[in-house]
């Protein structure tokens, strides 16, 4: 059999991803999460002073806190599965890629391993995070500066 | 359909708690002399769905939830709200603010009965947390 | 390459130790021992690893009553870089050692290798064998293994278990090795490492091929044949291969795949079993004993390797793939 | 404020949905998924766009990893606004985003508690 011949066979045999049943699924998941952040972003506004404005930041960082539990206790690769982007996209995925390697490279030890690997996973969204914005921001300042746009 | 089950007893128990909330929509707590003036003009910005106002003195603290459905737009609606107020009340310091966390302080002004020189204080310190960057 | 065997070496004893997810396995009645701790009570994946590769050499040699002093050789190889957890077990083991890779193929590869020796008079007793940790090898070539990415349907689940087998001259009432093929390293361009039975399929295809031409053999000559984890997909695609070469449906039924039955149909392991150790675990245990109960007379098992590392499938390079088979006969 | 969970439900499953679309008929590893996401956000907050979304949305917006992208950009427009071209690099190192400090303290911890398992279900 040729290589060509057989590519075929194998687009025929492999199965398709079930678009519409993972798409459900992205959506209730990470729509559940996102549910959830709101909840936390409102316990914070009402029993501690932050704004809608900068509520933000203690919700991320108590969903990144949820995320560690349900990785370290091997649900949230459940959770993946079942969801797929639903619980990739919230900041709860990034939590999980983080710790899920800090928990992976404990075995060589807090330098080499959790040190070194932390990012193994998120650092490619730390990298576009930072470097888009840097560009996007100095577009920006171009087009603010040619007066094209204003801030 | 066991997951949507769920999803539907979380959102009808989140319905449930917020439900309770909802009593009067348009609320003036402090001096009372300008109070339904005051309500006439936050009712004629349509996208106003709840208000609470708190004053004492010259200070007067503008608190409203915007429309679900014009949230979007708070930031603009919010300065056109200042630029509103600053024009009808000059000799007033008025401080306008669409966030929940400020509205939800001056209702508990209003609960818990401060009174002339807290408020002052109260509006003054809102003012601080309005104003904090994320 | 077809290597026929004139003495025809024999499987004196197989020895299989399996992880504790193991327990579901449609062949877990077969295995020597089942650990409750996937570390086997040791501090590191890679350390219950070579603990594992140990207990199965060891209760290998038990059955046979051989010490490690009488074996010759040990012969093995896993799937962790440089082969650590092999390497380390010869260590403890202390027996002359060569490690091998063939990816998954190596549960094959090293018995050739040590029938060969038998062959040759060089070895009394040999050992020979593969070995896979889920963990550590999920790690390594894939995600952490609490990261939570969704698997497509053609992933296979890497099994923690190590099969070893020890080789020794004809025994009339054993199993023994009759003939042996040395695969090609075959690539049909496959490159999605989470779809391995593809890239593996036609490598088995070559090697079943050119085995039973070789051996001058029909499909109907062979009780079974058995490949080693090409899962449900792969396994599918095989006999889609050779029913296009003209292969009868009827045939076809009596190829089975090892890592497509390993967890039964179980969707929670999607499209099934892989790893050296499941090929290993299967052969050396169930195979084994159906052949010395006379279930089987004449079977030839094909272990399948996939020869890439993340490394290359980072840079883009296709998956090539590699089969090795050996023809089993029982008196 | 009901009204505010069921936008930051719906919002946020459609951010996800993206990624769901990204990755069945895209193709995309996670990784991939998620630094074109964290892009897509920086360069809607670029255009002023990310903002509305999050008064609209709240966590709906701010919880998936695009707010990331978000967050970083508007900190460095806000000191580009300030200080002019300096700002735009000193902006990168003055905001910090919580996420990230967040992942690297928990991940820590999450470490000196916790193993990697293999298990199923």
């Amino acid at each position: 059999m040729e290589k060509e011949q057989y590519q075929q066979l194998e687009q025929q045999v492999t199965p398709k991803p079930p678009y519409l049943k993972n798409i459900v699924k992205a959506f209730f998941v990470g729509g559940i999460i996102c549910t959830i952040g709101q909840a936390v972003s409102l316990f914070y506004m009402t029993f501690f002073n932050f704004t809608e404005q900068t509520a933000g930041n203690p919700t991320v960082a108590t969903m990144v806190f949820f995320a560690m539990i349900l990785t370290g206790l091997g649900l949230y690769k459940k959770i993946g599965q079942f969801g797929g982007a639903g619980s990739a996209v919230p900041v709860t995925g990034f939590g999980n890629a983080v710790i899920s390697a800090a928990i992976e490279h404990k075995s060589e030890g807090y330098v080499l391993g959790v040190g070194g690997n932390l990012f193994k996973l998120a650092g490619s969204v730390v990298l576009f995070g930072v470097v888009s914005a840097f560009f996007v921001a100095l577009i920006k300042y171009i087009l603010v500066t040619l007066g094209v746009v204003s801030w | 359909m066991k997951k949507l089950q769920t999803v539907l007893l979380l959102l009808l128990s989140i319905s449930i708690i917020s439900g309770c909330t909802d009593k009067e929509k348009f609320i003036v707590y402090g001096s009372p002399q300008n109070e339904e003036e005051l309500k006439a003009v936050l009712k004629e910005e349509d996208y106003v769905e709840k208000t609470t106002v708190i004053q004492h003195d010259d200070k007067m603290l503008v608190t409203v939830q915007i429309k679900p459905w014009d949230k979007w737009k708070k930031a603009k609606l919010e300065k056109k709200l200042q630029k509103k107020f600053d024009e009808l009340y000059p000799d007033k310091e008025v401080f306008v603010s669409a966030d929940y966390k400020i509205y939800y302080e001056a209702n508990k002004v209003k609960k818990d009965g401060l009174e002339d020189e807290e408020i002052s204080d109260k509006i003054k310190e809102l003012k601080k947390l309005a104003k904090e960057e994320a | 390459m077809v290597i026929i065997f004139q003495t025809k070496p024999s499987i004196l004893a197989g020895g299989v130790v399996a992880g504790p997810l193991e327990k579901r396995s449609t062949f877990s009645q077969y295995f020597d021992a089942i650990s409750e701790d996937e570390r086997w009570q040791m501090k590191t994946n890679e350390q219950g690893h070579r603990k594992m590769i140990q207990e199965a050499c060891e209760i290998a040699m038990k059955k046979a009553g051989v010490k490690n002093l009488e074996v010759d050789f040990f012969l093995g190889g896993d799937l962790i870089n440089q082969m650590t957890p092999t390497n380390f077990a010869a260590r403890e083991l202390a027996i002359s050692f060569i490690g091998l890779f063939s990816a998954c193929a190596t549960s094959v590869s090293s018995v050739i290798i040590a029938s060969l020796l038998t062959e040759l008079g060089a070895s009394n007793f040999s050992i020979a064998g593969a070995s896979s940790q889920h963990n550590a090898v999920e790690r390594q070539f894939r995600y952490p293994v609490n990261y939570g990415a969704q698997k497509p349907a053609t992933a296979q689940w890497t099994v923690t278990a190590a099969g070893f087998a020890l080789i020794g001259k004809h025994n009339d009432n054993l199993p023994s090795i009759e003939a042996a093929t040395i695969g090609k390293v075959i690539d049909f361009g496959m490159d999605d490492p989470f779809h391995m039975g593809a890239a593996m399929a036609p490598a088995a295809f070559q090697t079943i091929q050119s085995h039973l031409e070789k051996r001058k053999q029909k499909f109907y000559n062979y009780d079974l044949i058995l490949t080693g984890d090409l899962g449900q997909l792969g396994l599918k695609l095989l006999k889609g291969m050779f029913a296009e070469s003209g292969v009868k449906q009827e045939e076809l039924t009596l190829i089975r795949d090892a890592g497509t039955e390993f967890y039964g149909q179980d969707e929670a392991f999607q499209s099934g079993a892989s790893g050296a150790g499941c090929s290993a675990a299967v052969f050396y245990s169930y195979i084994d004993q159906m052949m010395r109960a006379g279930r089987y007379k004449r079977v030839l098992l094909v272990a399948t390797g996939a020869l890439l590392s993340p490394l290359s499938y980072q840079q883009g390079e296709t998956i090539p793939c590699t089969a090795h088979a050996i023809e089993i006969t029982m008196k | 404020m009901m009204m505010s969970f069921v936008f930051a439900f719906i919002v946020g499953g459609i951010i996800c949905v993206i990624g769901q679309l990204l990755m069945d008929v895209g193709n995309l590893t996670p990784a991939h998924t998620l630094s074109f996401l964290v892009v897509a956000g920086a360069v809607l907050d670029g255009m002023g766009l990310y903002e509305p979304l999050i008064h609209f949305a709240g966590a709906g917006a701010t919880v998936p990893i695009t707010s990331f992208g978000n967050a970083l950009t508007h900190g460095a427009m806000a000191e580009a606004e300030k200080h002019g071209l300096v700002g735009v690099l000193s902006g990168m190192f003055e905001v910090t985003s919580s996420g990230i400090s967040a992942a690297i303290v928990f991940g820590f911890i999450g470490a000196l508690f916790f193993k990697p398992k293999g298990n199923v279900d």
